[in-house]
């Protein structure tokens, strides 16, 4: 149930975060709304691999190693997010240096502004 | 059929017979009009004076090679015609040079004096020649089709392309003659020769009121005598072929006489009767009337 | 062998040294970045080398010990070797390229460079899915960095908007990748592809497909298909050259390939999916370049639309089977290369309109190299496009998908159109001004290079997929076809003196007939020595030229080799490959014009339009297989074979310009070189004639919906020739009347085949032969006096006969002759026309032909009077007589024509014997010198002696009473009782023929070319309305994805 | 336990859904986009312990510390630059 | 408003693609064969006891190796855009740049928190392979301090040098590290080129605590270059 939940939710941040990056048209704003869409794909994947009533991929003194399979969740999907969040930054990162320089440039974050190449 | 050395003066007796009967016939038929429009006509012998005093005249002048050559040009397309086609059905003596071609031969070699008159008269320099060149031209192309077609159709009818054959297949009685087994085709074809006679209403290319005389302009003496005697043999020559593929050809010569006679009077008797046409109103006329005949013929065939 | 991790590893290792060499050592780091880049290109050559000899076999490298699905695993196979070493090199020689701007920018840029070529090789190379997303993520982020080396005023917010577009794919990707893995188990590729068929229930499979819909359509949005393409196309006009190189041939590459293993996964039932996308992409990419001026952006689209074609192969791997590489591949590298060598091409020139591409004119290098780019692109023979479209052509019409082989073809019709219209510009267009170009290849070599090396990588490549495709088609490489290989060394040669060129093609002409007249039928010989010999007699004509005549010969040598494979050929792909060569050599021939650009532009369209008619039909033919002998022609199945008679009578037809087909003809022979017009005319025009004959003799008399087809091209003809010859008579052009007059007698030509019986045949070879003599003659002479009058308008011509008197004799003969007046050769002609006739049942189109005959009589009267007879021109009273070499041949011709007037028999008897075996009624006897037929006879020796006796005689007369005629001066005419002193209001020549026009000019109004016309109008609407799309906002692009997303999803029906 | 975890959650994800309306709605910039990175973080926020319910400790941190922490201060940084322009009155 | 419409129209479109995948998800009872391999075998092979961990420096090396690329890209590029137009225009001779003084309290509370920040840092991912956190989020915590130093002294110029050679050498390593696990042991990237150790001691698990040490100082490094170069941007 908190799977379907959680997914339901990743689904709905993204579409909300879409909803936000079609609409706005300030360039920040949509940088926002993806940030947003990004985390909502980060929940889905974690949720998707989610198993209810089992514990978090970590052996310990709770989850020896004999009994892991029965105990633990999927942990592949966690490492995937991992690499998602990351991912996610470095693109953050670099459309928000573009937009320093689009502002710089244009002293405006419109983005129906920059629509100098087309057809 | 093969030649042999005889058919040359026999050729050459054809050529003196037809060349004196032209002449006569020419000024027999302006005679002729003239006592209709009750005028005294020209003497009989007309043609045979105008044509020693062009040969006779001393000065003449000339605009250049094709000018020089023009007449000859002409004057073989009007020998070689006549020469090409047999001339007395049956005779051995008659049948001039038709070994070298067929009907095709006859109806292509018309063009060669046509085309040496149209470039002597070019290199003339006269405005008023290429304006009659331009005029000739255009009409013939479509007075030709109906012609054509006719002799498609009679070729078609006859399944030959000798003339003798055409002719022979004409034998035995009037009623054989293409005139009455082909009609459609005999008819179509007798427009497209009232448009090459040269005669009202299709004689705008001499247009003898605007552009004087056309293409012949600026000849004059010899030249002028060359193709004054061409204008002997040449309407006659082309008679005989009609004559030959659809009037049953002639098996002597009084019948040959009376039959292009007769044949040339069609052309006058049309002549005397009409306006003149001015050229695309010719050319489309031969293509509505003239053409579907032609057409309809060929179908029937 | 060095393990391809070394790819990845050496990238990563240099990008990451770069990091310790101090922003001031950067002529340091750009060797270390050249330095990675050769290494990870040796690298992928080495194993392309032992995959390729077989000294290695593929392997699956495991990473961290572990075997697949457990950790990522990398493959290098044969595929991926070739595809790695094409990203690797494209990116050395961009680096190369991008020397000064990488310099500037310093060691970050390269190592985002290094970064980007690695993941480009790691998307290729990677069996992992989420791995695949990795590395797709590193291109998208390299690319948001390397567009921005650009000094273009609009690169940033390209970039921008690219950002924007792959935030949304790589979202779905990510849904996509986590629902597969659920359903799967696995993120192993091969793995998934596995576990696919055996998914427990309905649910879970239909989660799958869900699933693995999200992921395809994420790799495919990767691909830009049409419309969801705004977002790519402006990285293309706006970055750097050399990265848009990488970005068209390297990741373009790498995402088709992630697309292909995708389709692994997905299975057949996605087949169709990749080709919709895919050609719809392919026809609108297109479409829209066409109305692009600006470079790069053409190119993009360009870019576009190939990656769609290559998508939809992909997607056709159902019927393409093991093909599917060969043709892929193909495609893909020929597209690779050349859009890499034109981005790193236009990266050169200084204005970015596709007119500016003039600055490359008169340069020999760097035209040769857009010529190979732009006849990679289209797929014209030796290089492997060809190979590709054909067998793609052949398999899809075995298989019945003629929709499909209508739109492949379409599209690459438009996408010749624009690429040759470019070619056009660059030679015909007048340079924007200064040229640098010059300066920029002394200054800067490491520009120069990596085209240079594109150029050679085409070659190599036509050369490999020759060699391919002759174990597949079971022949030797085309590129190894002597004809062709003796065209291909004038490349070489051309720095030689013309005249010394000219001595070695005719000398090779000839060789070739000496080698192998032995070879051909009668029927082959006339065209066979009309081809080579006949070829050599005209290149009499151009001992004229002098100087190097740079690009003359390897055209003209190709259009001369293309004919001679065409008669030598019976395959049907040694038939269209000589074909397409005809057209190709012929094109570039025809371009060399003046005024020739927008002709020789309509030539090459309808001839490829007419080729690829050709193409489907011989591929509807072969029904699956990859050829087949001309001869089974005969034995095509009986639903098919009017269809195949049909497309390929029509595309003959273009080539002799039939009515409807013919507006490409006058301005193309027209405006052509004055040595050039007869090869077009006289020679290239009996291509298409060879053709029909090849066509009608296998396949016969053919029905569809009952009605006859041959009869159908009867008519054609008829009003081929009615038409051709009445739109002659209104020409004021010399040159124009003559190309006229060929589609008329091309018409002739036409009729007697499609009559289809013995004379009919015979009548056509006739005008075969004629053709080729009085036309090249007539042009000679023609393009002679507009040579020394410097106008081709007849009316500003005139009195020429005592200045060029010998033009004037060939003319007079050419006239003679064409118009069928005996005693001349074309008498025999119209002799065996009228018995041809007789022998056939079909009565109304001869009715039009007859209309027609003497209406050639008008336009050569026309001819002969306008120019040489006359009032003589102030302004042309100094013209001279034709140089030499141009009269030469002319007399050479007229020598031949009254030849072959007096004895036929020597061309004719052979052929008229060997038209028994085809039509064995109504032949002709040879009897000494006359001719019979079942209807009448013919005796050309006893016409020509009669008529020169009858003649002479007259002559002779006329000499002696008239020896003393006075010559006098130009004015001494009766004119109305004046002397008119201006020869211009004397002349009477402009619009000779008012009253005919009168009478007639309505049958010549210009209904075909208004409606191709419209046609391309039309076409170009479509263009323009498409582009509306492309407003250049970025979130537009967005909505765009996601539109082109819910309606494929619709579409496909999940 | 278990229903009250499942309400637990949808409490959260209410919260986050609310806070992700308030980033990407809403009109004009200054002020405002400063609330839309704040309330885009906030999601972070939330999901991170979203993740600590779904058994991901090592996502909850790597979300808290990337996620809401750094990337909200890169928005910061950038805005402010941002903002100083417009104070220029340029 | 049209633009709204559509966007709804398209996101409903997509929405019911996503309910559509969501009506279809069944949660697994059991775990897949990949990851019951995981956890059968990543404490027995790797010695590592946070399978994720496990999963991410050695089964998906390669991605984790690209991610840190990923990073490494970004934070290239925005110092390639952002220093751009200081080459072009470098400005001389313009008075010291002047900003409100920041507070007391945040100096102070600087000196002493930026060490213990940066030794939190390396703890986590020191322990990566034993606890959760690691590389990434050790990095992220070394790079909030140079945050916060930032924060304290905005004019305070790093020195990219320190910070690339750091990257850079850190990035070397990882890549060496790889490159000597392809020639010792299974592969590229195969933690056990070093004993396993013992399961929950710190050095353990092969090359893990190496490579993740790595990954976080390379991490951390990229973060605050990113930082930095952004923090060096004149004020438009």
């Amino acid at each position: 149930m908190i799977a379907q939940l959680s997914i339901a939710t990743g689904f709905l941040l993204i579409l909300i975060g879409l909803y936000g990056a079609l609409i706005q048209r300030n360039i920040l704003r949509m940088i926002v709304a993806f940030t947003v869409a990004d985390t909502g794909v980060n929940i889905v994947i974690v949720a998707v691999g989610f198993m209810a009533g089992r514990t978090a991929p970590i052996l310990d003194a709770a989850v020896p190693v004999a009994d892991a399979a029965a105990r633990i969740i999927d942990p592949l999907p966690q490492a995937l997010v991992l690499t998602a969040i990351v991912i996610g930054l470095g693109t953050t990162a670099l459309m928000l240096a573009y937009a320093f320089k689009l502002y710089e440039k244009r002293r405006t974050l419109d983005i129906d502004k920059f629509t100098d190449l087309r057809g | 059929m093969q030649f042999e050395w005889i058919k040359i003066p026999y050729a050459l007796l054809t050529l003196f017979i037809v060349v004196n009967y032209g002449m006569l016939l020419g000024a027999f038929i302006q005679k002729i009009g003239a006592r209709v429009g009750r005028r005294r006509g020209v003497p009989i012998w007309q043609n045979y004076a105008d044509l020693v005093k062009n040969f006779g005249l001393r000065t003449s002048i000339t605009h250049g090679v094709m000018f020089y050559l023009g007449p000859v040009f002409r004057l073989t397309g009007g020998i070689g015609l006549l020469l090409f086609v047999p001339t007395i059905y049956g005779s051995e003596m008659f049948s001039n040079l038709s070994f070298a071609g067929d009907l095709i031969l006859a109806l292509y070699f018309v063009f060669f004096g046509t085309l040496g008159m149209a470039l002597g008269a070019g290199e003339s320099g006269h405005p008023h020649a290429a304006i009659g060149i331009s005029r000739g031209l255009s009409q013939v192309t479509a007075a030709e089709l109906p012609l054509a077609l006719a002799v498609f159709s009679v070729a078609l009818q006859y399944q030959t392309l000798s003339i003798t054959d055409i002719v022979s297949a004409q034998q035995g009685g009037v009623l054989h003659w293409t005139l009455f087994t082909n009609p459609l085709a005999v008819a179509a074809a007798m427009l497209s020769f009232l448009g090459s006679m040269m005669r009202p209403p299709f004689d705008v290319v001499l247009a003898p009121q605007e552009i004087p005389i056309g293409p012949p302009t600026e000849y004059h003496s010899s030249y002028l005598a060359l193709m004054q005697t061409n204008r002997a043999i040449f309407p006659v020559a082309k008679i005989v072929v009609y004559m030959n593929l659809f009037f049953g050809g002639a098996a002597s010569w009084p019948v040959f006489f009376l039959k292009v006679f007769l044949i040339y009077m069609v052309s006058v008797f049309v002549g005397v009767a009409f306006p003149r046409f001015r050229v695309e109103q010719s050319i489309r006329w031969f293509l509505v009337w003239a053409v579907p005949l032609g057409i309809l013929s060929i179908l029937l065939a | 062998m060095t393990s391809p991790l070394y790819i990845i590893a050496v990238a990563l290792a240099a990008a990451f040294l770069l990091g310790l060499l101090r922003e001031q050592w950067r002529s340091l780091a750009y060797p270390v970045t050249l330095a990675a880049l050769a290494f990870m290109s040796w690298l992928s050559a080495s194993w392309l080398w032992a995959l390729a000899s077989g000294s290695a076999s593929p392997v699956d490298i495991y990473t961290a010990g572990t075997a697949p699905p457990f950790a990522i695993n990398l493959r290098m196979a044969l595929p991926e070797a070739v595809l790695t070493l094409l990203i690797n090199l494209t990116g050395l020689f961009s680096a190369l390229y991008l020397k000064s701007a990488l310099l500037a920018r310093g060691r970050r840029g390269m190592a985002v460079l290094l970064v980007a070529i690695m993941a480009l090789s790691g998307i290729v190379l990677t069996r992992d899915i989420f791995n695949l997303f990795v590395f797709l993520e590193l291109v998208v982020i390299a690319t948001g960095g390397l567009v921005l080396l650009s000094d273009h005023a609009h690169a940033l917010s390209a970039g921008f908007k690219y950002l924007v577009v792959s935030q949304v794919i790589s979202i779905l990707l990510l849904i996509g990748i986590i629902f597969a893995y659920h359903a799967t188990g696995t993120l192993n590729i091969d793995g998934m592809a596995e576990a696919v068929p055996g998914l427990q229930n309905a649910g879970a499979s239909q989660a799958f497909e869900l699933a693995f819909f999200l992921m395809f359509i994420a790799l495919v949005a990767e691909l830009k298909p049409f419309p969801a393409n705004g977002w790519a196309l402006d990285i293309y006009e706006a970055a750097h050259p050399a990265f848009s190189a990488i970005f068209s041939a390297g990741a373009g590459t790498a995402a088709l390939y992630a697309v292909d293993k995708l389709l692994l996964i997905g299975g057949p039932a996605w087949l169709d999916m990749a080709t919709g996308v895919g050609i719809v992409t392919f026809v609108a990419g297109n479409l829209l370049a066409l109305p692009q001026s600006n470079d790069r952006r053409l190119l993009g689209y360009s870019s576009v639309a190939q990656i769609g074609l290559i998508l939809a192969v992909l997607g056709q791997r159902d019927i393409l089977g093991e093909d599917t590489y060969f043709i892929a591949g193909g495609l893909l590298l020929s597209h690779a290369v050349a859009k890499a060598g034109l981005f790193w091409l236009s990266g050169l020139l200084a204005g970015r309109q596709l007119v500016d591409w003039a600055d490359l004119r008169e340069r020999p290098m760097p035209v040769f190299a857009f010529v190979t780019f732009a006849a990679m692109l289209s797929g014209l023979p030796p290089f492997p496009g060809f190979y590709a479209k054909w067998e793609l052509v052949h398999h899809l019409a075995g298989s019945g998908r003629l929709v499909l082989l209508a739109l492949v073809l379409f599209g690459a019709l438009i996408e010749a159109g624009y690429l040759f219209r470019w070619f056009g510009y660059i030679l015909k267009r007048e340079p924007p001004g200064e040229a640098d170009f010059c300066r920029v290849i002394f200054d800067k070599p490491h520009r120069v290079l990596p085209v240079m090396v594109a150029v050679a990588a085409g070659w190599a490549l036509a050369f490999v997929w020759g060699e391919l495709a002759s174990s597949l088609l079971g022949r030797s490489n085309l590129l190894l076809a002597l004809p062709l290989l003796f065209a291909l060394s004038f490349l070489l040669l051309d720095w030689l003196p013309a005249w010394v060129k000219n001595s070695l093609a005719i000398a090779g002409l000839v060789a070739f007939f000496a080698a192998t007249w032995t070879d051909y039928d009668a029927l082959r010989m006339i065209f066979a020595i009309i081809f080579t010999l006949g070829g050599a007699l005209t290149l009499l004509a151009s001992y004229h030229v002098h100087g190097r005549r740079v690009g003359f010969y390897p055209a003209a040598m190709l259009m001369f080799a293309g004919m001679v494979m065409l008669i030598r050929a019976d395959t049907s792909f040694d038939f269209f490959a000589a074909w397409e060569l005809l057209t190709v050599g012929s094109y570039f021939l025809i371009l060399r014009g003046k005024h020739s650009e927008p002709h020789a532009l309509s030539y090459i369209l309808f001839s490829l339009g007419g080729a690829f008619l050709i193409m489907a039909g011989f591929a509807i033919a072969a029904q699956g297989a990859p050829q087949f002998a001309l001869a089974s022609l005969a034995h095509v199945a009986a639903p098919f074979a009017p269809w195949v008679f049909l497309l390929l009578a029509i595309g003959f037809m273009t080539k002799t310009a039939a009515i409807g087909l013919h507006i490409w003809l006058p301005g193309a022979h027209a405006e052509a070189e004055t040595d050039v017009s007869p090869m077009v005319s006289g020679i290239l025009l009996k291509a298409g004639l060879y053709g029909l004959m090849v066509l009608l003799l296998a396949m016969g008399k053919q029905q569809l919906y009952g009605i006859e087809l041959t009869h159908v091209l009867l008519w054609v003809a008829a009003l081929t020739a009615l038409l051709g010859n009445l739109m002659a008579v209104f020409q004021e052009d010399a040159k124009r009347l003559l190309a006229y007059s060929s589609i008329g007698q091309m018409g002739y030509a036409l009729f007697g085949l499609a009559l289809m019986n013995h004379l009919g045949w015979l009548m056509a070879l006739v005008f075969v032969i004629n053709h080729y003599i009085y036309k090249a003659m007539l042009f000679l002479a023609v393009g002679g006096v507009a040579k020394r009058t410097g106008t081709r308008e007849m009316y500003r011509m005139g009195g020429l006969i005592r200045l060029m008197p010998l033009s004037f004799i060939a003319v007079l003969v050419g006239i003679i002759a064409v118009s069928g007046v005996p005693p001349l050769s074309g008498f025999g002609g119209r002799w065996v026309f009228y018995n041809a006739i007789l022998a056939s049942d079909y009565r109304l189109p001869m009715v039009v032909l007859f209309l027609a005959g003497p209406i050639a009589f008008l336009y050569l009267f026309r001819l002969i009077y306008t120019i040489f007879l006359g009032q003589l021109k102030d302004e042309l009273r100094r013209v001279k007589e034709a140089p030499f070499w141009i009269v030469l041949p002319q007399m050479i011709y007229v020598a031949l024509l009254i030849a072959f007037a007096v004895v036929p028999g020597l061309a004719l008897h052979r052929v008229d014997t060997y038209l028994n075996q085809f039509f064995p009624e109504g032949g002709l006897s040879w009897a000494g010198g006359e001719i019979t037929s079942n209807y009448g006879y013919w005796n050309p020796v006893a016409i020509m002696i009669i008529v020169g006796v009858i003649f002479c005689t007259v002559f002779a007369w006329l000499l002696f009473v008239n020896r003393r005629a006075q010559p006098v001066k130009q004015f001494n005419i009766v004119f109305s009782a004046e002397r008119p002193f201006r020869p211009e209001t004397t002349h009477f020549a402009w619009n000779f023929f008012a009253p005919y026009r009168k009478a007639l000019g309505f049958l010549t109004q210009p209904l075909v070319t208004i409606f191709w016309t419209t046609v391309t109008d039309l076409l170009h609407t479509a263009g323009d309305l498409g582009r509306r799309l492309y407003n250049g906002n970025g979130q537009t692009y967005a909505f765009h994805f996601l539109a082109f997303v819910v309606i494929v999803f619709f579409l496909v029906g999940l | 336990m278990n229903i009250l975890m499942t309400a637990m959650t949808g409490l959260l994800c209410l919260a986050m859904l609310g806070s992700a309306w308030v980033a990407v709605t809403g009109k004009g910039s200054g002020q405002r986009v400063s609330i839309a990175i704040l309330a885009s973080g906030l999601v972070s926020l939330f999901a991170s312990v979203l993740f600590l319910i779904l058994a991901a400790p090592d996502v909850a941190m790597t979300e808290a510390a990337i996620g809401s922490g750094l990337t909200t201060f890169l928005f910061f940084f950038v805005l402010s630059r941002v903002r100083a322009g417009r104070q220029d009155g340029s | 408003m049209v633009k709204r419409f559509l966007a709804l129209l398209l996101l409903a479109g997509l929405g019911g693609i996503f309910a559509s995948l969501l009506a279809g998800y069944i949660p697994d009872a059991e775990l897949n064969l990949t990851a019951r391999y995981y956890a059968d075998h990543a404490a027995g092979d790797l010695g590592a006891a946070n399978i994720v961990t496990a999963i991410i420096v050695t089964y998906r090396g390669l991605d984790t190796l690209g991610e840190v690329t990923v990073l490494f890209l970004a934070a290239s590029i925005v110092g390639l855009v952002l220093t751009h137009r200081q080459k072009h225009d470098p400005r001389p001779g313009q008075p010291a740049r002047t900003r409100a003084p920041v507070g007391e309290l945040l100096t102070t509370g600087t000196r002493f928190l930026v060490p213990l920040i940066l030794l939190l840092g390396v703890y986590v991912f020191m322990n990566g392979h034993l606890t959760p956190g690691g590389g990434f989020q050790g990095g992220a915590i070394i790079a909030s301090g140079i945050l916060l130093l930032l924060l304290a002294d905005p004019l305070k110029h790093f020195s990219h040098g320190l910070i690339s050679a750091v990257e850079s050498l850190a990035g070397l390593f990882y890549i060496l590290l790889g490159l000597v696990g392809l020639v010792l042991a299974g592969g590229f990237l195969d933690n056990r080129i070093l004993p396993a150790g013992e399961l929950g001691a710190l050095i353990s698990a092969g090359a893990i605590p190496l490579i993740y040490s790595l990954i976080g100082l390379k991490v951390g490094a990229e973060f605050s270059s990113m930082l930095a170069s952004l923090s060096e941007t004149e004020e438009l």
